[in-house]
């Protein structure tokens, strides 16, 4: 059984229909990506997983349990962690705040500490900055502390939505190796980018969004050799 | 240096020059009025430090109020204009057993206890009705455009008003006094009523309570969250709806106590007290920045001394008659003159402007 | 379809117009400005514009159980001259808020109804203003319990058919100036009012007369409605030392005043008076024992045991203001002037003439009322022009002035 | 099993909502004052208030069940809600033997007990309630089960014939009057009144039920011919409607011809404010100022009395009370221009607390007459005629109004106008785009005040007296609220909004102490219902729809 299961899943905005029956899954340890342009509905695919979107039509499965029925927080106790697009953080909280809340759901003192220690680890440059104010960090650090923030909750399978977004070279290259890093250690992932490139140099199977459908879906490997794919999204003549 | 008043310069537009001349308008016919009020010398400097203590107390009143509407405002950005009614069926409930504790003498022989349990009593009665206005009248159009909830708000406020009148009739009911709150104490070599002493140090620890909680609790930090981004803040975990009511209980119960604190300093109520008080809280909040706890604070203590010492200070130097029916006027045009030269209130951050 | 709607419209038109023919009687009304006919079984109908919502309200309430209260006394007291038609007499309520076009409002509806025999109201002189003059047009009395503005029993600008039970403010004014200087000793006066017409009005008559008897008006200071804090604006009248402090307002500010007045330095020495605005047992209660030794001017019996008793047995709460017994005098001052001019026909119809019953209520003399002797002139001014000054001795209203 | 649990659970849930309601309209003195009304003969308001907050909840719950439950469960269950509903409502003059609930509870007595319990005692009287409200439970039930048409034909009567009983006696204030009295009691309609408004409810649903087939095959089959027809018909009905709002107030007699003149005041100081607050998204809470201004103005100009400084004519001063409550406009509009949202909400109800206060104080008395007003303002005069009654009145506000929609029609058509719209939108990207936001916002605060100021000049002709107490906080509101509830910047929304916001009330006006009450209520009630407002303007509706649908 797939870990995250979607199948012909409808959902809409106000009255326009962002998703037209999409079906997909995410097999436990797996990095998939979903990749496709402005307007795919890749941000709604995710806030349909997380619950900020209910479906109009189709069933979206963790683990066999229907998720549909759950609202946003409810889901977040079953092991799912998102990592918002545009970072989300908590602008006029303190960098250690926002990972305070990232815990939110847990009660284990001795292991949020832990996992505290570790989120440090992996962003040292968040430890240096713990006590300032989220909305003054730059680009790269508040996506940092998006993750970071995930990661606190000790997530099962983590979404991520664009976490490329707007940061330099370098920076999106160590988010990256972090996501590899992560996943790594056990969280399944399902990542969401515009940069086609880096997302399927990480994912082990990719799906390919045109205006809320899926057009391909296939192995990462086999998406980077594909040509309608390298036209596209890679950006190769 | 010099780049940042290049900087300053350049974005100082006519507009800005226009506002701040308005604001220094005003500002230099107060201090006209200030100059011939201290020239007159109508006051001995008891009587200023009296006026100082009036709007220290009165101000405690309006800050606890204003808490609740900072607190709503803060979360839902909606002007929760049944609040003061909220305030007032919290008096005006503990009222019944303020009279009941007296009529056996409970009232006056213990009576911190009393003073507890009116307390408790006032704010659940608080809180039921927040919590029924907020599930009937707010959480339906959470997603509606902001005009919408204000106006069942104003609903809100006019059924809460006049659904106590019907149960609870139209007269004035007047609390008993309690003896041993009567009379006046000296503090650092001021006098100060004891009611009055109570209040300061109560209002002042309940705040300080608040600001911890909001601050420091796990709850505190989810309430921030929400108040920042719902969507974000349910990714957490955190039960959005939850956070909400939480809100409103929060807010209601110091409500509650705020009621029972007013109806110790002015002995009466009746349906309609909540209305003036509300408005004049929720301009407290304005001042003091909305949506920031300790700004709210500021601002109900910044309104109750203006409101005691303006009209003397101000306008009578400048030879205006009955002064203190203009003493609303003094209040308003505080909230203007705060507003112009900070938009956001004295502690309102930049950050919040593009949320309003 | 359709045209079986027509015949519907046509059968309901027809029953309409039949109905209406029947019931004509024999009386013939030769009143210039007609008569208003109740038929057996009907009942006669006053109205009540009072203010009955909003803050004032409680002004209202307070008017409304005189009104209602007065109608039972009546109809006890002439069971046989109401029996005979099977009548009843109705009281049609009407909010006339405490505002002109609210007392605009309230008087065109009376007076679109034709069944009105006469109203009571208003209870705001604002309100009074546009009402008077809608209701005297529409030929229709109008006796108000709490009006006092002069103007509207003054000679150019009174209307028609329109008297008060109140005191004019400046009986009222001139009594309180008088009793200050001349009794009390005083020579040096400070007002507050709340910025309702009859107080306003009210401390300035007072505070003309005092000067023009030889005192000094040293402070004419104002609060709002719905203030609590008093205390700033009784420290400035503190440091004018005044002999008298007089604030002809309402329960909730004039308590709050007369407690804290206590509790500023300067005001010991100070006599507290007030007006009928403020003769209620609520505004003891309110005031607590601050009270003490105060003094309310106002009419005569104006703390009536009796009325409170069938009040709070009719409405569950005492009295919440002080011009019940004004409203009383006016709705038993109107029945029976409505008895008097009317005529019962055989089969029980009663009519009334307008323009006599106008008349009838304008010659009203030596009316025994609850707050005195009424006796109207020739604008519409009915109080009894004795005012009482009394001093709140024990937590009761013990008249003190003018001496019997 | 499992779900039968739930239904019964949710039907003693149901009951006890519905005890809840009646309780509360009980103690609140609702049942007991509306007791003296009566609706149709015999039948009192009291009752009706009582059996329709238990039926209301019996309805919706019934209702609900009404396809998955068989008819005698839906019986057996509005027998338990109306039942249970009335016991929780007996309770009270059952233990009031023991227990005071009067100390609290102004209207607990006797006369209350006696009510609820038809004089017959607290043990008989308390069974005989709870038998009617089950009774009633089970009519609702029976109601509930008839098919669709009936249910709602049936339903819709029946408020229908409540609501005609509770306006009765608006048509003895008629010029034909006398056409309804055989359908009148003493008060409300009487049982041949009732029966036939009930009647012709349902004739008439049943009527326009089956002639609509008729009529679409008919649209079908003269398609060609009927564009012409169609045109011809709109312009009979045009026609028939200029000559209805002409003749109106001669047919509807003094009383409701003042009615709809207040509502022609709110619509145009709505027309006025939609302009701020519809248009440009200024959220403005003091607009009473304006009002209060051209009134004002009116009165100092015209008035014969002894403030009276000109002593001009109604004709000649209107044009100075625009233009006053345009420049106050302007003059308040500087120091908020950088205001935005409930920042500015708040500081506008300061200015109009602040005009208030200055009209009321000892301070400007000597000019503007403090607390005693403004008295003496005369009636307009028009070629040797005066306009005087309301029903004159009607004429020159719908003259006003008239002005005031064209106006604000063509300002909204303007370049002026799509600015606002901008600004509306988004301050920053209306600035981005080379709008003036000082001058957009300006001219939309002076625009909108100039209105105001109108309906204050006219407001203060009618009344013939102004006193400050008349230009409060509730105005703001109420206009605030009337253009919101038509739906905001819509112009047949203002019309709308103040017809349920100042012409309802006014018909309610009878019920004197509970106005504020039902007012307040039904303020929540018709946001829940139709939060884009009753009128909608057609984007508007669109985007509510999407965000309120989500």
């Amino acid at each position: 059984m797939a870990m995250l299961e979607l199948k012909d899943v409808h959902s809409f905005y106000g009255n326009i229909e962002a998703l037209k029956g999409i079906s997909l899954y995410v097999d436990e340890g797996e990095i998939v990506t979903l990749i496709g342009a402005n307007g795919a509905g890749k941000t709604t695919t995710l806030r349909t997983i997380t619950g900020l979107i209910k479906p109009r039509q189709g069933t979206v499965t963790l683990e066999g349990e229907d998720l549909t029925k759950f609202k946003p927080h409810e889901i977040v106790y079953k092991g799912v962690s998102m990592v918002p697009e545009g970072r989300g953080i908590f602008a006029r909280l303190t960098v250690a705040e926002n990972l305070d809340l990232g815990a939110y759901i847990r009660n284990d003192k001795e292991g949020i500490k832990e996992d505290l220690e570790r989120v440090y680890e992996l962003f040292p440059r968040l430890k240096e900055r713990r006590n300032q104010v989220a909305g003054t960090l730059s680009g790269g650090e508040q996506q940092m502390l998006a993750i970071g923030r995930a990661l606190m909750a000790r997530p099962r399978l983590l979404l991520l939505d664009e976490p490329s977004m707007g940061l330099a070279p370098v920076l999106v290259e160590l988010i990256f190796d972090t996501i590899v890093d992560i996943n790594k250690q056990g969280t399944t992932i399902l990542l969401v980018e515009q940069n086609a490139l880096m997302a399927l140099s990480i994912a082990h199977r990719g799906y390919v969004l045109r205006t809320g459908e899926i057009v391909l879906a296939d192995s990462a490997e086999n998406l980077r050799n594909n040509e309608m794919v390298q036209k596209t999204y890679l950006g190769m003549e | 240096m010099s780049e940042k008043i290049k900087y300053f310069l350049e974005r100082l537009s006519w507009v800005d020059i226009m506002v701040w001349l308005f604001g220094l308008a005003i500002l230099v016919i107060a201090v006209i009025g200030v100059i011939g009020s201290i020239h007159n010398a109508y006051y001995t400097k008891e009587q200023w430090m009296d006026f100082v203590v009036f709007g220290i107390s009165q101000g405690g009143v309006y800050a606890l109020i204003a808490l609740g509407y900072t607190l709503v405002y803060g979360i839902l950005f909606m002007i929760n204009f049944a609040h003061g009614d909220i305030f007032m069926a919290g008096a005006f409930t503990g009222y019944f057993l303020a009279a009941k504790l007296n009529q056996y003498g409970i009232y006056n022989s213990h009576p911190i206890i009393s003073l507890l349990l009116i307390m408790l009593l006032a704010m659940v009665t608080s809180v039921v009705v927040a919590l029924i206005t907020e599930r009937v009248a707010y959480r339906p159009l959470r997603k509606a455009p902001r005009l919408v909830p204000l106006i069942t708000a104003i609903g809100a406020s006019f059924t809460i008003e006049y659904t106590f009148r019907g149960l609870y009739g139209s007269g004035v009911e007047a609390y008993p006094d309690m003896k041993i709150f009567v009379g006046k104490t000296s503090v650092f070599g001021l006098r100060i009523l004891k009611v009055h002493l109570l209040v300061i140090i109560l209002s002042i620890l309940l705040m300080a309570g608040l600001y911890a909680y909001v601050q420091y609790t796990k709850a505190g930090k989810a309430m921030r969250a929400v108040a920042e981004d719902k969507d974000v803040a349910s990714l957490m975990g955190v039960d959005v709806d939850r956070v909400i009511v939480n809100t409103f209980i929060l807010g209601a119960a110091l409500a509650g106590i705020a009621g029972v604190l007013y109806a110790l300093i002015f002995k009466q109520v009746h349906f309609f007290m909540g209305f003036i008080p509300g408005i004049k809280a929720f301009t407290a909040a304005v001042v003091g920045g909305i949506g920031n706890v300790p700004g709210a604070m500021l601002g109900g203590f910044i309104l109750g001394i203006f409101e005691a010492l303006g009209p003397g200070l101000i306008l009578e130097g400048l030879g205006i008659p009955a002064s203190y029916q203009l003493k609303d006027v003094i209040a308003f045009t505080l909230l203007v003159l705060v507003l112009i030269f900070r938009p956001t209130g004295l502690m309102g951050e930049r950050l919040s402007e593009e949320k309003v | 379809m359709k045209k079986r709607w027509f015949i519907l419209i046509a059968v309901v038109l027809l029953v309409a117009v039949v109905l209406a023919a029947c019931g004509k009687s024999s009386y013939k009304c030769e009143d210039p400005y007609g008569c208003v006919n109740v038929a057996p079984g009907q009942p006669i109908k006053i109205g009540a514009a009072l203010v009955l919502s909003g803050p004032n309200e409680s002004l209202g309430v307070d008017s409304l159980g005189g009104v209602e209260i007065a109608v039972d006394d009546f109809t006890a007291a002439n069971k046989d001259w109401l029996a005979k038609g099977k009548h009843s007499i109705q009281v049609v309520k009407e909010d006339s808020q405490c505002s002109a076009e609210g007392g605009q409002t309230a008087a065109q509806k009376l007076a679109a109804d034709k069944s009105i025999v006469g109203v009571i109201g208003t209870n705001c002189s604002s309100a009074g203003e546009p009402a008077s003059k809608i209701l005297s047009d529409a030929h229709i009395p109008m006796i108000s319990p709490s009006n006092t503005a002069p103007s509207l029993t003054a000679p150019k600008t009174h209307a028609e058919c329109y008297l008060r039970t109140a005191h004019n403010d400046k009986v009222q004014g001139k009594a309180v100036a008088e009793f200050a200087y001349k009794v009390l000793g005083a020579r040096t006066m400070a007002t507050i009012h709340d910025g309702s017409p009859y107080a306003e009005q009210l401390q300035q008559v007072a505070c003309d007369v005092f000067t023009q008897l030889g005192g000094k008006c040293v402070a004419q200071e104002a609060i709002n409605v719905g203030d609590t804090d008093m205390r700033p604006v009784l420290t400035k009248i503190a440091a004018t030392h005044p002999d008298v402090l007089y604030y002809p307002i309402f329960i909730q500010e004039g308590a709050l005043i007369t407690q804290q007045a206590k509790e500023v330095p300067g005001l010991e020495k100070t006599v507290l008076m007030g007006s009928d605005g403020m003769i209620s047992p609520d505004f003891i209660k309110a005031a607590g024992k601050a009270a003490e030794g105060m003094y309310l001017s106002g009419p005569a019996a104006v703390n009536n045991e009796e009325f409170n008793k069938k009040y709070e047995a009719k409405y569950g709460q005492e009295p919440p203001s002080a011009f019940h017994l004004h409203a009383y005098d006016a709705t038993m001052m109107l029945l029976d002037a409505i008895k008097k001019v009317a005529v019962v026909d055989k089969d029980g119809t009663i009519h009334i003439p307008r323009k006599a019953l106008c008349q009838a209520l304008f010659s009203t003399k030596n009316f025994k009322g609850l707050t005195g002797t009424l006796t109207c002139n020739q604008y519409g001014d009915c109080a009894d022009p004795k005012i009482n000054i009394n001093k709140i001795i024990n937590g009761k209203y013990v008249p003190v002035w003018p001496k019997k | 099993m499992d779900s039968q649990n739930t239904f019964w659970k949710s039907a003693v849930k149901n009951g006890l909502l519905a005890g809840a309601i009646g309780l509360y309209s009980t103690l609140v003195g609702l049942v007991q004052a509306f007791n003296k009304r009566a609706v149709i003969e015999q039948l009192s308001l009291g009752h009706i208030t009582l059996l329709l907050s238990w039926g209301v909840v019996a309805y919706v719950f019934l209702n609900h069940h009404r396809e998955s439950e068989s008819k005698g469960k839906l019986i057996a269950a509005g027998a338990l809600v109306g039942g249970l509903g009335a016991f929780l409502v007996a309770l009270l003059p059952m233990t009031a033997q023991w227990v005071d609930y009067h100390f609290v509870f102004v209207h607990a007595g006797p006369e209350m007990y006696s009510l609820l319990t038809f004089g017959k005692g607290p043990w008989l009287g308390s069974a005989m309630l709870v038998a009617v409200g089950a009774l009633w439970g089970i009519l609702i039930a029976l109601v509930v089960s008839l098919p669709t048409f009936w249910r709602d034909s049936v339903v819709k009567a029946f408020l229908i014939t409540i609501t005609v009983g509770l306006l009765s006696d608006l048509f003895t204030g008629m010029t034909i009057g006398w056409m309804f009295q055989p359908f009148l009691g003493v008060e409300g309609l009487n049982i041949l009144g009732a029966v036939l408004v009930f009647g012709l409810s349902i004739a008439y649903d049943y009527w326009s039920a089956h002639r609509k087939p008729k009529e679409s095959a008919e649209a079908v089959a003269t398609e060609p011919a009927g564009v012409t027809k169609s045109q011809l018909r709109r312009m009979v009905v045009g026609a028939l409607a200029l000559v209805v709002v002409a003749g109106l107030p001669l047919l509807l007699g003094s009383y409701l011809s003042h009615v709809l003149n207040m509502v022609g005041l709110y619509t145009i100081m709505g027309l006025g404010l939609n302009i701020v607050v519809g248009y440009a998204g200024l959220l403005d809470l003091g607009y009473v100022a304006f009002f209060a201004l051209g009134a004002y103005t009116m009165g100092l100009l015209t008035s014969t009395g002894p403030l009276g400084i000109a002593h001009w004519t109604f004709w000649e001063a209107v044009p100075f009370s625009i233009l006053v409550a345009m420049v106050a406009g302007i003059l308040l509009g500087v120091p908020v221009l950088r205001m935005r949202g409930d920042y500015l909400a708040i500081v506008t109800l300061g200015f109009g607390e602040i005009i208030r206060i200055l009209a009321l104080s000892n301070w400007l008395k000597p000019l503007i007459g403090g607390a005693q007003g403004i008295l003496l303002i005369p009636k307009p005069p028009l070629f040797g005629f005066k306009i005087q009654t309301p029903i004159h009145f009607y004429y020159l506000i719908l003259v006003g109004i008239g002005i005031a929609a064209f106006v604000a029609y063509r300002l909204r058509e303007s370049r002026l106008g799509r600015a606002w719209m901008a600004m509306r939108e988004d301050e920053d990207v209306a600035e981005a785009m080379g709008i003036d936001l000082v001058v957009t916002k300006l001219t939309a605060f002076a625009f909108g005040a100039s209105f105001s100021g109108l309906a204050g000049a006219i407001f203060a002709s009618y009344v013939g007296s102004i006193f400050p107490h008349s230009f409060n906080l509730l105005i703001s509101i109420n206009v605030l609220s009337l253009i919101i509830v038509g739906g905001v910047g819509s112009m047949p929304g203002v019309f709308v909004g103040s017809l349920a916001l100042v012409g309802l009330p006014e018909l309610l006006r009878e019920f004197a102490e509970y106005r504020m009450l039902i007012y307040g209520l039904s303020l929540i009630a018709m946001m829940l219902l139709k939060p884009e407002g009753f009128w909608p303007e057609p984007i508007r509706k669109r985007e509510l729809r999407e965000e309120v649908g989500d």
